[in-house]
């Protein structure tokens, strides 16, 4: 394995989330227009092509956002087309997932080439009724999750992200992939998940059935989870979760980021819209800051 | 965070394409769509025909379940999401099969209309007599039932200050070559694969703009600077099929 | 142990949460104000007067209400005279909760003369920094929940309503407490937790650090959790979290709650505006279940 | 949700009392409050004075370091809460100590005021030429540093359409008892111990009436029915005291 520095030079320090915008051409659109994004980060891929789950997929219940994606992925050859096709000027994240351990490392081995870094989902709490949730075993699983990261950290010399979810004993599992090697934790997933019933359908809205949370309300969930994170082992840390404005993004940093991922906040919005909202965020960002490097902001909010 | 509404009336236009009207309105500028729920059947992106009411095409699953809705039962619309057209006098419209229904709504709110449709035969030339109320109906089907026999776009070229076109992407891709007015007076309403209809699966890119609030309406002049339209779209899995 | 029938006969089938109203005098003022609650339930009473934490102890983000009040209690012989110098028309539903084991049936058996049922606050994610977590620590252990339930059934003929958390295990701890003699599943106490860092001040708001996460926008954690719950047990549910509408009643007896909470929805509510705000949720209940009697929409949503 | 001001100015009315003034101006209406965090200190209740400005009396740990703050220091508000005065012109003021901070907005903003101030020495007579030049002010201090020896009550009765009172509880309740006009006339500002702010926690009960958001501000009559005024509160731990 060579030496190289494992270390995401992201400027502005702010990306998608995963799962959000997804496609190496919504990238290309959004550098185009000048999106405040240090780098991207693609739509989880998987081992083979899946459709997920069926809408309704998303739900707004009006406080809070719910999705039930499920991991869709089109087939890995379409992802490296993608790559291939569509560069990106800004560093891309591949966000990658497998249903046995051992499609971890060949997902990773597969686009490693074609990334800056690949984001282990380790924490997706969707799944597709029936199936049995890929993520919940692995993010439940201490063994398992070790497993995968050191697999995963022998497949890359690039930087490692675990992305944990915040339902579970995130600082164990912070603890294990921190031991296995990941560069970075990724804090978090959607929180919950939750179930919306609508009454004059008397059922549960989401095909899938129950869905994650995401978007403004739940992000005291994941401040929680980089708070308690970054106390414990000083890591560096990619933060998502219910940002929509620079003070949300600034309230991670204290917390303990060094990145924040943005996601829900893209909700309703134009291309356009978007890029013009990640300007605003950086710039509010670097305005409260005094300068155009926020690192001293990292972790401000632990006395 | 759906609006409710029941089914009054369910009017066949042709055996594969029906209008459902229902109990209320719904407030949308022309060209927006909604996320209409059918529980047990699924959720999909419609344009409204009507204030009241919405015309489906028969393509699947989702829009064979709309068929069969019986006056009395519930539809759940989510929206109006998305851009529309603009609201000027003077447009040529160009509809293509159930396209047409995505016209429908603003050929009532704009002046001086003007209007070219083509389908394979009659039965796919929706809403004849009530457009013909508003302005020109020129009329092109495939087997001459109506109309001149061929395509919309042996209709073309033709006048209007503005054109909005609706139908089968290949068939709009046709009409751009043929078109004399500016791209950017020209709007076309584009379908994609929508999953969640506001902005965050990225399922309905196209070229990277997302189709669901970006538009579906785009001008030519966008489209231009779009290479994946009238070539290929993203299907369920993300993975491309071509046009 | 006298064979009583452990039913709670709440009409309409509404209660105040734990910890909102708290005490006897409002109760009595609810009650006058004509307030649509068949029953209410006290603050949770420990075995020995404590403050809790000191202010802030709630933090409304704008879109989640955090609180980390971590059970104040006035002392139990303050209580016992509340409960006879201030009688309640309505059933009133004793909250408790021990530091110790032990203490939970001595609490109980203090208080449960009083009282029309018990309610253990099993799930309150709560703490004064430096203590311990009360709470966290008996919803995490399966042992120690069957065994304070079981003494708790030991200490009261009463019906005996087990509160859980959301943030846990919740179909193991169910099991656990209605195989050791729960009567009706509490679903549940307040989601995350959350921290919430105030970035003019660097520093978490809430004295607590963390707080408990409720109001509408977690209302679809505590919704799957009654899914859950009911999918597999079929037991009695008194639900919480997030109703403040007759629509969200709904969507929770749909769930499977046969008796639905109210709490955070009477923030920024003088008492006459909360007990107008409970009339409305009840009218629109019957209004929409055309019947006085709604049991019919109990479990609507399981097909 | 906080807002933030940053000290301007901190005025010392007396040893042990403080005006803080902000660079910023809230919104509230005469009689509301504001939960008023101090970021290690804690947080706790205050009227405001002015709109610009607060009036603290040392009374522990928190108003210990509002009184030491300085110039260019911040303060975190949350508010306004509750239910304040009704602004109407004729109002006999009656302020005990720092009561009257809780009555000083309402002064400016209503017509024809009269005031009534009492407190152990003239050092604690707040804001006496401010008023002086709103309407007539009487006051009765207990060692007869300023005005009539004697208590606040000892000035009752007097005229004024309508009364509004705060000050000591024991206090308040004396002046009711002396007072001439209708109880639905007279309105008192009552504080009970405050966790929330918002009508969550309970503890501001007040024969189960809750003082943050049925109050803090309540008439004659209405306290008629509370029999705990005068009597007894809840502490920090929900037990109660005697006042
Ligand atoms: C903005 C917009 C407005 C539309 N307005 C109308 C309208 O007014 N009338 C009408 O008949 N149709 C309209 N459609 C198309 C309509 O959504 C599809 O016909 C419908 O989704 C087919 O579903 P199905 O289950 O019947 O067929 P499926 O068996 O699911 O699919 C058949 C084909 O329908 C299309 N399709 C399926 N699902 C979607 C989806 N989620 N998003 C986009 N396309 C899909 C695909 O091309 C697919 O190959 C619109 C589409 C969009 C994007
Ligand atoms: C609606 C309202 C408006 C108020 N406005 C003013 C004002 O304008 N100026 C002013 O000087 N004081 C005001 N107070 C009182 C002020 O809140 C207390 O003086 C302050 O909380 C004392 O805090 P401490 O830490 O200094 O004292 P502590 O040592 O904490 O307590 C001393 C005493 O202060 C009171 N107190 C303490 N905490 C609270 C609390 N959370 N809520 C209510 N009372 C408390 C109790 O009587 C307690 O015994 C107001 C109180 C209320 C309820
Ligand atoms: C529609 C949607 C799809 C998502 N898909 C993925 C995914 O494929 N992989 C992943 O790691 N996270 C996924 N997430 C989680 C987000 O990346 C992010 O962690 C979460 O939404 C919290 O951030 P937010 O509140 O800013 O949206 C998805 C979230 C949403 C809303
Ligand atoms: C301020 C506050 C105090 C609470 N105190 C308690 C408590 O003492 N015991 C308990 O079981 N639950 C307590 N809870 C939880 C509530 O009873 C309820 O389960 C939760 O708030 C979810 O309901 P809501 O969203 O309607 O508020 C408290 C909640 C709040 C907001
Ligand atoms: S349909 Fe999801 S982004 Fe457009
Ligand atoms: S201070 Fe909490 S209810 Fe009034």
């Amino acid at each position: 394995m060579p030496s190289v520095p494992r270390h995401l030079e992201l400027h502005p320090p702010l990306v998608n989330g995963s799962g959000l915008l997804c496609f190496l051409e919504v990238f290309q659109h959004l550098d185009r227009q000048r999106a405040a994004l240090g780098g991207y980060v693609t739509k989880s891929i998987g081992p083979e092509g899946r459709p997920g789950n069926v809408a309704p997929v998303v739900y707004d219940t009006g406080h809070v956002m719910l999705n039930s994606l499920a991991l869709p992925t089109q087939p890995i050859e379409s992802w490296i087309e993608d790559f291939r096709s569509l560069p990106v000027q800004k560093p891309v994240i591949g966000s990658v997932y497998g249903n046995r351990v051992e499609e971890w490392p060949e997902v990773i081995s597969r686009v490693e080439a074609y990334v800056a870094g690949i984001e282990l989902n380790l924490g997706c709490p969707n799944y597709v009724p029936g199936e049995t949730s890929l993520m919940t075993v692995v993010g439940d699983s201490p063994a398992m999750m070790r497993e995968v990261v050191g697999l995963a950290r022998a497949a890359t010399a690039k930087p490692l992200i675990a992305k944990l979810s915040p339902n579970t004993d995130y600082l164990a599992a912070a603890r294990i992939a921190l031991d296995a090697g990941a560069d970075y934790l990724g804090c978090g997933n959607t929180a919950g998940p939750g179930l919306a019933i609508d009454i004059e359908a008397a059922r549960p809205v989401l095909s899938g059935i129950s869905g994650g949370l995401s978007g403004d309300a739940m992000r005291p969930v994941n401040v929680k989870m980089v708070y308690d994170i970054y106390r414990e082992f000083r890591a560096p840390i990619l933060a998502y979760g219910g940002v929509s404005t620079w003070r949300d993004a600034v309230e991670y940093l204290m917390a303990g980021a060094c990145i924040v991922g943005l996601g829900t906040c893209f909700a309703y919005r134009s291309t356009r819209q978007m890029a013009r909202l990640t300007r605003q965020i950086w710039e509010g960002m670097q305005r409260f800051a005094g300068s155009r490097d926020v690192t001293h902001l990292v972790g401000a909010a632990h006395v | 965070m759906y609006e409710v509404c029941t089914i009054v009336e369910n009017r066949l236009e042709n055996p594969r394409t029906n209008t459902l009207f229902f109990d209320r309105t719904f407030s949308a500028r022309p060209g927006q769509f909604f996320m209409v729920w059918l529980p047990g059947a699924g959720e999909r992106p419609f344009s409204l025909a009507y204030p009241n009411g919405l015309t489906s095409k028969v393509a699947g699953e989702f829009t064979a379940a709309l068929m069969e809705l019986k006056p009395g039962e519930k539809l759940w619309l989510r929206g109006p999401y998305g851009r529309g057209f603009p609201l000027k006098d003077g447009f040529l419209f160009i509809g293509g099969g159930v396209g047409i229904a995505g016209l429908r709504l603003l050929a009532d709110r704009v002046g001086r209309p003007r209007f070219l449709l083509g389908g394979k035969d009659a039965g796919e030339i929706l809403y004849h007599e009530e457009l013909a109320r508003l302005g020109e109906v020129r009329v092109a089907t495939e087997d001459g039932s109506l109309g001149m026999r061929g395509l919309v776009t042996d209709l073309l070229p033709a006048g209007g200050e503005h054109v909005a076109i609706c139908g089968p992407e290949r068939m709009m891709a046709a009409c751009l070559s043929r078109l004399t007015q500016r791209p950017s007076k020209i709007y076309l309403s584009i379908e994609r694969y929508m999953k969640c209809g506001i902005g965050l699966c990225g399922n309905c890119s196209c070229s990277g703009r997302l189709v669901c609030t970006d538009g579906p309406v785009f001008t030519a002049s966008e489209l231009r600077r779009m290479p994946d339209f009238g070539r290929r779209r993203r299907g369920k899995t993300g993975a491309w099929t071509d046009i």
